[in-house]
Parts: structure tokens; C-alpha cells; sequence
């Protein structure tokens, strides 16, 4: 193949790639904070709301889920200092974009989440909660001492899935000119007239892959933490 | 900023015809994905060793990079690769002739094992070890116990969390236009690029994804009700208390031949 | 008279000023983009720059962004004007304001391998010799030329396939390796890829041959309530275009001065 | 047979009625149990013993009827949130599938009520768990997991975990199920000796010597109501209902 | 007591060592079990008698010893996937803590193995199970799943579900521990007729009346070893240890 490869280029697009990490640590951290507090207020509703609250938070869930990313990121980015100007008279409008990114992402990751919060839930035993309540625990202690860290176990994994998934929505902060680590790729990219892609690409990846090595580890942690004294299903 | 509805209605009907390809983007990769991301969960939940080893570096690896290197790789350089490959073998095939939807299928498969494995790892994790090892002892073969007693179990906790990967595969496929795949978001796209009516062409998009969407969750919601019926117990009435039908019929036959001896 | 206020820099105290908010695409070098300090720049972004200079009254601020917000922004007031090498349909100028005077032309010319040089020297040897594209971003100029070459060649249009492009030299091995035939590139790109000194592709540029085709005129857009700033800059593009600045700048950012070859 | 000094009714069910669809698991069990009482439920498989029991604890919402409990006096369908906190608060459940915290071990199966339900400091509630433990032999215990014992040591983690939040009322569903002899009668001691310290329990059982051991009233149930009550002598010696003469003839003839 | 004919050994164990981590629960055990026989294991909590019957089913891999069942003869650090399931299919299970299919009705626990694991034909299969169910008095609880029975009924179904897959040989786990004496009864003659039809069964109980009335040997086990074993009326009667005195006198001055 005559396909010019220039090694040493990897090397140089890594500090200015690497100079958009701040943004996406920022739209990631933000996003799995509010999306996170959203996801689980939507499943707490869900499960325990009362009915016409369950009825508004499944609607909102169900939507949401359909929702393309680049609509939400256009409905938030135009349509939330719209509706926040007419009917509250504020003025978002001078807002950091990086605010408008991490709204839509929240509002995008608040559903999944939710759904991987309440499947969840619903796998641990009935009588954990039971027998919490019956040595005087309230419901509220119940949840956080025994439900929960049950309930973890089996959510990390797709609380991985979704906070990998995450890190990599810098496609949508593109679109309205926020620069993470990979906008910094394309712009490279872009100023080289396409040069040296393949090369600007490996060191993205390999930065990605690092971050999400990072993030694999903390979770297998946790998870290891969380699982103790649970038997794994291992046929003998 | 005004909506011109006659031009949705026009879009609508263009994009109609990119339905098919964003459901075979969708539902091609995921049935391939399906058993595979299921081995893959098992060897690491089992901890088979080399297997399981593996499997963890294919995970992370297809999560950890972005799908637009992916698709470089494998709808630019791939290509490449195999021309020469089948040119040094002295072939005449065509390898440029390929329909780029291939290429798609590969990608979102590939991406689409690595996110279920971990739905599926996740789901095996809610189901006790002693229902795995009473089916074993009733004498059913580890492949049995697991398809029948197993999975369906861990099912209930995996379906909520399959439709979230359904729904962003669904959604994720509008990339495979890099490939020069058109499906509704590419024909969208494309439309509005020569009037720059986009806000019509997004409204469009949205319309079909949430009809598409919807679709999907109202299969994983029936399905989700249905594995889990006998979590919640289904309600029990005189009728199936008294008289399920399996039961009856036997009872019946039993009588007619005779040999009704339990009364 | 408000040119010579706006000349003068002695009078500019005495004008309001009003912020510009200009949108502009991040990844569409040459003319349009983003330098590895964060600045903008590119072709049709310093032809703004140039303007701004000469309009006292309005101060520019400049926001790059994707292809898609840039639109539905301008449409929506968020950005008053914005420049992404568009160029004109009656569709779009009913959504925003054209200026009487474009900005830039996007040259569109075809790269081809040398081998079919002596064959190819126009699009309509291309199509004649039922050669095949690569994939063009409907969002791109090249993409309406050949749709308009199609439609004046109904017996042998070119084969048009299109394709989210994501910016990458790739297309240069698909051409060496037979994949496709030819590919549109602006001129800049072949120059810095394959011509320059040390170029990635340097050591094929006896492989491949370019021909120009034409050069597309592109405006900036302005908003609907902008009328007032689309006249502003239209008389200073005349004086940059007098004073010679357009001139430098297309020789700076394109290597050459492309309204050469705007067919009319 | 011991009697102990009653002051008062701990704990009063009216005419409890509880339906699972179309099934009704109890119709209409009336029952009243005085401080220190140690009161024996006696019946077939699938008579509604564990529902009567779930019921008390609000761990299943009657349908129909009405709790005293201590100074609590609530009607099940209207039960507060308050109320069934102060119910738990009050009460310890035993069950007789042990549900034990699966991700705490031992020790923290026992301290948890203690440290979290009840505020008692760390140290201190530590001491009380290893007491509790001690009582059913299972101090060495303490740091496994419920996956990692035996069926009877995870019984008696039960047993424990109940005992250490030094409640007013305990309700032992089945408490020696998986027990061996010896241990039976080592928890037999236990429930006495708390009894005479003023604890009131509702005990589940089939275990008959256990019943006519441990019990001042046993109360015979089947198919959702209460067949027979009365104080062990008079239901093992002299049962006036046919069901309960023939449920206990079986056993008697056997043991 | 009864004599069956025997024929020749079905089930043995030999110097069956099994550790978890550092505990070890089995210390080399020797079982040898004839056709038809009821042998009763029986031994203080946490003795390792569910640990022994596990690794005879595999449930558990032992760490040394050697196992013969039937025609099978293997190593437990060897035995291949095909012995292993071989062992299962001539065995059934029941389980201390029932084991129910949780997404199974009653019926559908019944017939899985028979349907799935022997390819029973289904209408002969429902037939098979409703006769189990009806032997342990459930056959009006067939459409129910288990987590809407009671605990008495739940390990019926686990007694229905092994019967039903006719085995050679049954290991049972404390088989009656959530039953009313009733049905202890009942499930004693369920056991009894099946030995004389000449199915194997291993029981682990703790009902001493019932390792009387129905085993045909017994062992007792202690912290990982067999102290003593021998026919009923030996153990019972006049044992010849010290531990096995003191553990049944405790129990004989309860009974
Ligand atoms: N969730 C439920 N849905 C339907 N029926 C139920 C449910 N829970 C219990 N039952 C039924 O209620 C009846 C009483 O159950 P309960 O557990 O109270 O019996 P029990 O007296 O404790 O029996 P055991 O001695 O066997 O434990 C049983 O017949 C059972 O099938
Ligand atoms: N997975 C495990 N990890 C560590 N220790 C274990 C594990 N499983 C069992 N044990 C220990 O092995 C010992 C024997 O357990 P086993 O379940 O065989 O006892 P058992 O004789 O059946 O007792 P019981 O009559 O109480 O059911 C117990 O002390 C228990 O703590
Ligand atoms: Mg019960
Ligand atoms: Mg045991």
C-alpha cells in the first residue's frame, strides 16, 4: 500500500489534543453529576411516586430516549434561553456554551441512567429490604445500606457503558463550537487539509483509551468492593 | 425563525425511504452482536481464563476509541488492506465494489458486542448461584440450565438496560452516512443542505426517530413485563388456582381413559 | 458621508458601537478555520477581519462553530452573520441575506492520476470516460456543481455519491490504489499534501495531475434583520477589493486569486 | 409452666383479613399478646402463619383490621409512615428464610440496626453484637460472609441480628428450622431468658416439644383463621377442636 | 427396621477432602451407600454435611478423594464434564434451601428435568409431575410461581421436583426442616416407599424421630469427619463415642 505514514506526528498532535482534556473532563464530570442526580430522582419516582407523578416521569424517560442527540443539543442550545427569557425573564443567552453541553448531555443521560438505576433495584431481593426494615432501619437507611450497594453491583457495569459513551459525545459539544480533546483532533485535521489523519487519529484513540482504561479500573474497583461476599455464578 | 410545514411533509416522505437502511444499520449488527456479547459476558463472569482475558481487551478497547476511528479504519483503510491482499493472491475481485453498508454492518457490530457484554455481565450478576445449581442437579446440561433457567432470569434485569443500547444504536447509526450509507439521517441532511432548511430536516429526523424509537421500547416494555411476570406474581384468581388449562387437560384424558385414581 | 466617517479614526468616537457576533465553520481550512492558537482564521474570516477595520460602528466577535448551528443560528438571530463558503440558491436566499457582493470563490477542480491526464482534461472528458468521484459532503459547494453539471449533461452525468465527508487525505491512496478516479480537492489542500516541500504525499506527486473547473462563488449570511450591516460590508468590500487586500488574501489563504474562474 | 408477671396488653390484632388476588390467606384473626408473653403459632403448612406475622411488621399491608402495639393504635388501612416506623422501631423479625444482608458480613449483618437503626456507638454496638452472636454460638464467626455459612449458622445470624436491637416484641418465624437438637435447645434458652426479662415474642414453629416447652399460650391456626387458643397444657392435652386433635394426634403418635 | 436387598454399592466416597481457603470443612470422608439403602447423616451445624452431599453432586469440586456412583468411577480432581454430568442425571438434589426456579410455576419446576434434562415426552411429564405434587399434598398450588408459596410449600416443591425425575439415587438436604410434623410424616412415607422401589437416598436431617423411623444406617458426622456410624439402633441405642453421646443425650431428654 503507498500509504504515507509519518510516526513520529502521533507524537506531535498529543499536546494540543491533550489540551482539550479540561473541556472534556468538564462536560463529563458535570454531566454524570446532573444527569446522575436526574437519573436517579426519575427512578425514585418511578418506583415509589405517586401515580400521576410515575406517569409524567415515564413519559419524560420515553421521550428522552428517542430524542437525537443533535436535536437535544439544538433544542437546549436555542430553545432553553427562548423559553427562559419568555416565561422568566432570564437571560441565559451569554451563558459558557460548555453550560449548554452539559444540560443537553444531562437531560440525554438522566433516561439511560434512570433505566440502568431501576433495573437495578428491581434485582435485588425483596426480603434485603425486608429484613432492614424489621430491625428498625428506615426505608430511606434501608435503601442506602443495603439496597443500594447490592443494587451498585449490577449497575456499574452499565454505568461504565454509559459513562464511556459519555466521554466520547465531544461530537456533539463540536457542533456548537466547544473543543475537547476530540474537536482539538479534527481541528488539527482540518488545518493539515486532511494530512496526517491517520496519524491524529492514533493519538486520539490512544488518549481515549487511556481515559477509558482509567475509567474501567475505578470501576472494577468499586465493583470488587461492592460484590463481597456475593457468589459469583460459577457452575462447579 | 418560521417552519415551513409543507417542505416537512416533503422531507418526510424522502426520508421514509431511509427507513429500511437504519433498521437493517440496527437490527442486522444486534442479532449478530446478541450471542457473541452473551460469550463474551459468560468468560468474564466465569472467569475463563485466556477467554476472559481477551474478551476484557476487545471491551475496552472497542468502548475506549472513538467510532469515527473506527469507521477510518474500517471503511478507509480496510478496503485498502484486502485489495491488496486479493491482488497478491492473484484474484480478480473487486474490492472497491463492496457496498459500504458492510463496512457499517462490521462497525456497529463490533461496538455493539463490546456494550452488551456488559449488559449481559451485569445481568448475570443478579441471579442467585443456587438457581444455576438446582438446575444442574435435576440433571440438565450447563447449556440447558443456562438457556433455560438462567438467562431467562437475568433477562428481566438486562432488558431495560438492552433498550438503552438498542435505542442508541438505533440513533448512532445516522454515522454510517460517513460511509456513504443514506439512511434517514443522511437523506435528511442532505436535503437541507441545498435550501439550508435545517430546523425542518432535525424536526423530520426527530419525527421518525420517535416513531422508530417508541417502536422499540414498547417491544422491551412487553418483553420486560413478560420475563418478569413471576417476580411480581401474577395476580392470582380462582381460575388459575383451580383450573389451569395444562392441568385440566391431563385431568380430563386421565378421566376418559380410565384411570382417573386422584379424584 | 459614512465611508469617509468610517475611514477617519478621528470620528469614531463619536459613532455607538454595535457587537457582531460572527459565526464561522472551525474545520473548512482554507477558508475557514481555526489556528493551533485557538484564533480564527482562514480566507474569508480575514476578508471579515479587513472589513471590521473599516466599520467604526461595528465591533466583530468571532465564533467557530459546525456547518449546522452556524445556520439555524444565523436564521435565528443568535449570529448576525456568518461564513461558511456558501454559496447561493434561491431556497437559501429566501431564508437569509445575501449580500450584492460575494465574499470568496471556492475553485473546484478535480485531481486525477497522471496515467489518465492525456484523456481527462475537463469534467466532461471525466464524465465522458465514465469516471467515478469520490464522495462529496452535501454540505459542499462541489457537491451543487456537479448536481448543476448533471443537470446540463442528462446523457452522461458523473456518478454522485454523497457522504459525510470527514476531512481526512485519504482520498489520495483511493485514487493511487484505483478505488475511484478522481477527487475533488480545493487546490490549497493539493498544494499543501502533495506539492509542498515535505508534504505527506510528496513522494506520489508525479502521480497525480489537477485541472481547475470553476470556481464557485460564496457569500456570507447574514440574518433577515441585518440589511443595514449586508450594505455595511458590501461597500467595504469594494474599497478592500480596490485597495488590493482581497487580492493578498486569496494569493495568502488560496495561493492564488480564484475569481478568476467564476463563470458567470 | 411458667407464668410471668403481666402488666398489659404489648400487642393486639383485630380481625385481620389479608387476600394475595383472589386468595384469602387470612380471614379474620383476632389475637392479643401481653408484655412477656411468649406466644406459640402452631399450624399446617400454608395456613397463613408467616402472612400473620409479615402482617405485624407491615412487611404485607392487611387489608382489613386493626394493630395495638404498645402505645401505637392504628387501623391497617390507614397505617401512617410514622406508625409503621415506631412498629419496627419497636419490634425485631426473625425469618425463616433468614434474610441476611448478603453484602455485610456477620458482624455487620448484627451491628447494622445498632449503628444505623438505633444511633448506639460504634464500640458499643460491636460489644452488643458479639454478645448476641455469643448466645448462639457463633462468635467465630464474624467475619464471613452469608454465602460462606451453613444453613444453620446463617439461622442463628438471624436469631442474633434480632436479639442485639433489644427489642420490645420479637416475631421468630420458624427460628430452629435448620438447627440441630443441641442448638434447639440452646435458642430455647435464650427466648426464656428473655422472656423473663420482659420481651414479648411471637414464636412460628412446628417444633411441638419446642411449643410446649417455651410457650404460655399456643394458638392453633389453619386455612386463615384461628382454630384453638389456650395455654400449652390445655391444647397439648386436651384439645376441644376436632382439626386440632388430629393435627397433634399425627404428631404424638410419632414423637 | 427394615432390610432391603441389596444388591451391590451404588454410591461411594472415598477420603473426601474439601477446603475453603483455609478452613477445611471435610477431612477426608468415607461414604459407601448400597442400593437401595436410606442412609441418615446427621451432625451438629456446620459439620460439613452439606458440603459432603454437594460434592457428591458436583455442586462443589473436593479437593482430593474419589468418587464411585453406579457405573462412574473417578477421581474429584479429574472428572470430566461427561462424568460429572452423568452423576447428575442419575441424581437429584434437594436442596437445604429449597431451590426453587424463581421464573418457574410449581408445575414447570416439576417438569423441567424431566422435560429438558431426560426428554420426557410433555404430556407424560405433566402427568409424572402433578403425581409428585400430589404425593406431597400440592398438586392445587401447580400454576403458582415460588415466591407465592410459603416456606412449607416451597420445599414440597423441591421434594416433588426430585422425586419426579426418578433417580437412582436422592441426596436430600434437610428435606422437612419447614414442615409442620403432619407432613413430616407424609414426606417419611414418600421416602420409605421410594427405597422400596429402590431408589438410594442420602438424607441430612435433624429430626432425630425421623433418622430412626426411616434410615437404614446412620452417620454421624462431626467437624469435617465421620465419629461413628452404624445401623439405627446402634447410634441410638448404644453409641459408642463420647461426642455422639453427648450430642444425642441432649436431645433424648428433650424428645
Ligand atoms: N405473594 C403471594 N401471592 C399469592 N399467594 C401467596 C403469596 N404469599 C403467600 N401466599 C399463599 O398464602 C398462603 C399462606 O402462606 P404463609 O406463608 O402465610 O403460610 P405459612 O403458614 O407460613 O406456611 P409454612 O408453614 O409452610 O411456612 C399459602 O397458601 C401461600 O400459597
Ligand atoms: N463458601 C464457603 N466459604 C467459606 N466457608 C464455607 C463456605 N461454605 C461453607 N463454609 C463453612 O463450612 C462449614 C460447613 O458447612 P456446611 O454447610 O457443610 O455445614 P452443615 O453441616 O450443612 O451445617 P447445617 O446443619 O448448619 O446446615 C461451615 O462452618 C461453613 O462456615
Ligand atoms: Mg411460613
Ligand atoms: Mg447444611
Amino acid at each position: 500500500m503507498n500509504r504515507p505514514f509519518d510516526i513520529t506526528y502521533i507524537w506531535k498532535s498529543v499536546p494540543e489534543i491533550l489540551s482539550g482534556l479540561g473541556v472534556t473532563l468538564q462536560f463529563l464530570i458535570g454531566t454524570i453529576v446532573i444527569g446522575g442526580i436526574l437519573g436517579f430522582l426519575a427512578t425514585w419516582a418511578r418506583l415509589s411516586g405517586p401515580k400521576w407523578l410515575r406517569a409524567i416521569v415515564h413519559s419524560y424517560i420515553w421521550i428522552i430516549r428517542c430524542t437525537p442527540s443533535i436535536v437535544m443539543m439544538f433544542l437546549v442550545f436555542y430553545g432553553l434561553p427562548e423559553l427562559l427569557l419568555g416565561v422568566f425573564d432570564i437571560d441565559i443567552n451569554s451563558w459558557n456554551r460548555l453550560y449548554f453541553v452539559i444540560i443537553a448531555l444531562s437531560l440525554l443521560f438522566s433516561a439511560p441512567c434512570s433505566e440502568i438505576m431501576r433495573s437495578a433495584y428491581l434485582a435485588v431481593a425483596k426480603v434485603q429490604r425486608e429484613a432492614a426494615l424489621s430491625i428498625g432501619l428506615t426505608e430511606a437507611q434501608a435503601f442506602r445500606r443495603i439496597v443500594l450497594p447490592q443494587a451498585l453491583v449490577s449497575a456499574l457495569p452499565n454505568l461504565g457503558n454509559s459513562f464511556i459513551l459519555l466521554m466520547k459525545e465531544g461530537a456533539l459539544a463540536y457542533t456548537i463550537g466547544i473543543v475537547d480533546i476530540m474537536g482539538k483532533g479534527q481541528l488539527i485535521i482540518a488545518r493539515n487539509f486532511g494530512g496526517y489523519s491517520i496519524e491524529t487519529y492514533i493519538a486520539l484513540a490512544a488518549i481515549y483509551w487511556l481515559l477509558t482504561l482509567a475509567i474501567e479500573k475505578a470501576f472494577k474497583l468499586a465493583e470488587d468492593k461492592l460484590s463481597a461476599g456475593k457468589q459469583p455464578l460459577r457452575a462447579a | 425563525m418560521t417552519i415551513d410545514l409543507a417542505y416537512v411533509q416533503e422531507i418526510l416522505f424522502l426520508v421514509l425511504k431511509g427507513i429500511p437502511t437504519t433498521l437493517r444499520l440496527t437490527f442486522i449488527p444486534l442479532l449478530i452482536a446478541l450471542p457473541f456479547a452473551f460469550l463474551i459476558a459468560v468468560a468474564r463472569q466465569r472467569n475463563i481464563k485466556i477467554l476472559a482475558r481477551v474478551s476484557q481487551i476487545y471491551v475496552s478497547f472497542i468502548r475506549g476509541t472513538p467510532l469515527i476511528v473506527q469507521i477510518l479504519v474500517m471503511y478507509s483503510l480496510f478496503p485498502s488492506l484486502l485489495n491488496v491482499l486479493v491482488r497478491s493472491q492473484g484474484l480478480d475481485y473487486d474490492v472497491f465494489g463492496i457496498n459500504p453498508i458492510y463496512y457499517a454492518y462490521i462497525v456497529f457490530t463490533l461496538n455493539t458486542i463490546a456494550i452488551l457484554s456488559e449488559v449481559f455481565r451485569s445481568a448475570l450478576e443478579t441471579v442467585d448461584k443456587r438457581q444455576l445449581e438446582a438446575a444442574l442437579s435435576i440433571g440438565l446440561l450447563p447449556v440447558q440450565a443456562y438457556s433455560r433457567i438462567v438467562i431467562p432470569q437475568a433477562l428481566v434485569a438486562a432488558t431495560p438496560n438492552l433498550c438503552n443500547s438498542t435505542v442508541n444504536l438505533l440513533k448512532s447509526t445516522s454515522l454510517a452516512f460517513l460511509m456513504s450509507v443514506q439512511d434517514i439521517t443522511a437523506i435528511a441532511k442532505t436535503e437541507a443542505a441545498f435550501g439550508y432548511n435545517y430546523l425542518e430536516s432535525y424536526l423530520v429526523i426527530f419525527i421518525v426517530y420517535i416513531v422508530l424509537c417508541s417502536l422499540v421500547q414498547v417491544f422491551f416494555q412487553l418483553l420486560e413485563q413478560r420475563l418478569s411476570l413471576y417476580k411480581r406474581g401474577r395476580t392470582v384468581t380462582k381460575k388459575t388456582v383451580m383450573e389451569p388449562e395444562y392441568y385440566e387437560d391431563v385431568r380430563k384424558e386421565r378421566y376418559h381413559a380410565g384411570i382417573e385414581e386422584y379424584s | 458621508e459614512t465611508t469617509s466617517e468610517a475611514t477617519s479614526s478621528s470620528a469614531a468616537e463619536t459613532v455607538e458601537v454595535t457587537t457582531v457576533t460572527v459565526a464561522h465553520t472551525q474545520s473548512s481550512a482554507p477558508m475557514n478555520y481555526v489556528d493551533e492558537n485557538g484564533e480564527s482564521t482562514g480566507y474569508e474570516v480575514s476578508v471579515l477581519k479587513a472589513i471590521d477595520e473599516l466599520l467604526p460602528q461595528y465591533e466583530f466577535e468571532y465564533v467557530p462553530t459546525s456547518d449546522e448551528d452556524l445556520l439555524i443560528g444565523i436564521e435565528s438571530g443568535k449570529y448576525d452573520v456568518g461564513t461558511k463558503g456558501a454559496w447561493y440558491t434561491e431556497e437559501r436566499a429566501q431564508k437569509f441575506i445575501f449580500p450584492e457582493n460575494y465574499i470568496g470563490a471556492s475553485s473546484i477542480g478535480v485531481l486525477i492520476r497522471s496515467e489518465d491526464a492525456a484523456e481527462i482534461t475537463d469534467l466532461e472528458s471525466f464524465a465522458a470516460a465514465g469516471k467515478s468521484l469520490v464522495p462529496i459532503s452535501p454540505n459542499n459547494a462541489q457537491y451543487n456543481v456537479i448536481q448543476a453539471f448533471n443537470d446540463e449533461h442528462p446523457d452522461t452525468p458523473i456518478e454522485l455519491t454523497a457522504a459525510d465527508v470527514f476531512e481526512i487525505a485519504d482520498a489520495y491512496t483511493w485514487l493511487l490504489e484505483g478505488r475511484y478516479d478522481g477527487y475533488f480537492a480545493v487546490k490549497t489542500a493539493y498544494e499543501v499534501n502533495v506539492l509542498a516541500e515535505g508534504a505527506p504525499y510528496s513522494q506520489y506527486k508525479d502521480d497525480f495531475s489537477y485541472f481547475v473547473y470553476e470556481a464557485l462563488p460564496t457569500w456570507p449570511l447574514f440574518n433577515k434583520e441585518q440589511q443595514e450591516l449586508a450594505d455595511a460590508y458590501d461597500e467595504a468590500f469594494l474599497q478592500l477589493e480596490e485597495d488590493g487586500t482581497i487580492d493578498d488574501l486569496m494569493i495568502e489563504f488560496l495561493g492564488e486569486n480564484t475569481f478568476q474562474y467564476v463563470k458567470e | 409452666m411458667r407464668m410471668y408477671e403481666r402488666s398489659d396488653t404489648m400487642l393486639e390484632l383485630r380481625n385481620i383479613h389479608k387476600k394475595f388476588g383472589e386468595l384469602e390467606v387470612l380471614k379474620g384473626v383476632d389475637i392479643a399478646v401481653e408484655k412477656g408473653d411468649i406466644v406459640v403459632i402452631l399450624g399446617p403448612s400454608g395456613s397463613g402463619k408467616t402472612t400473620l406475622l409479615r402482617c405485624i411488621n407491615f412487611l404485607e399491608r392487611a387489608d382489613e383490621g386493626s394493630l395495638h402495639f404498645d402505645e401505637i393504635q392504628t387501623d391497617f388501612s390507614k397505617a401512617s409512615k410514622k406508625d409503621i416506623n415506631a412498629v419496627r422501631k419497636k419490634s425485631a423479625f426473625v425469618f425463616q428464610n433468614y434474610g441476611l444482608f448478603d453484602n455485610k458480613t456477620v458482624l455487620d449483618n448484627v451491628t447494622e440496626g445498632l449503628i444505623i437503626g438505633r444511633k448506639v456507638p460504634k464500640k458499643e454496638a460491636i460489644e452488643t453484637a458479639i454478645r448476641a452472636l455469643e448466645k448462639v454460638g457463633l462468635s467465630d464467626r464474624v467475619a464471613y460472609y452469608p454465602s460462606q455459612l451453613s444453613g444453620g449458622q446463617q439461622q442463628r445470624v438471624g436469631i442474633a441480628r434480632a436479639l442485639a436491637v433489644n427489642p420490645d416484641v420479637i416475631l421468630f418465624d420458624e427460628p430452629t428450622s435448620a438447627l440441630d437438637p443441641e442448638l434447639v435447645g440452646e435458642v430455647l434458652q435464650v427466648i426464656r431468658k428473655l422472656a423473663e426479662e420482659g420481651t414479648t415474642m411471637v414464636v412460628v414453629t412446628h417444633e411441638m416439644t419446642f411449643a410446649k416447652e417455651v410457650a404460655n399460650r399456643v394458638i392453633f391456626m389453619d386455612q386463615g383463621v384461628i382454630v384453638e387458643e389456650g395455654p400449652p397444657e390445655d391444647i397439648f392435652g386436651n384439645p376441644k377442636e376436632a382439626r386440632t386433635r388430629e393435627f397433634l394426634q399425627r404428631i404424638l403418635v410419632r414423637v
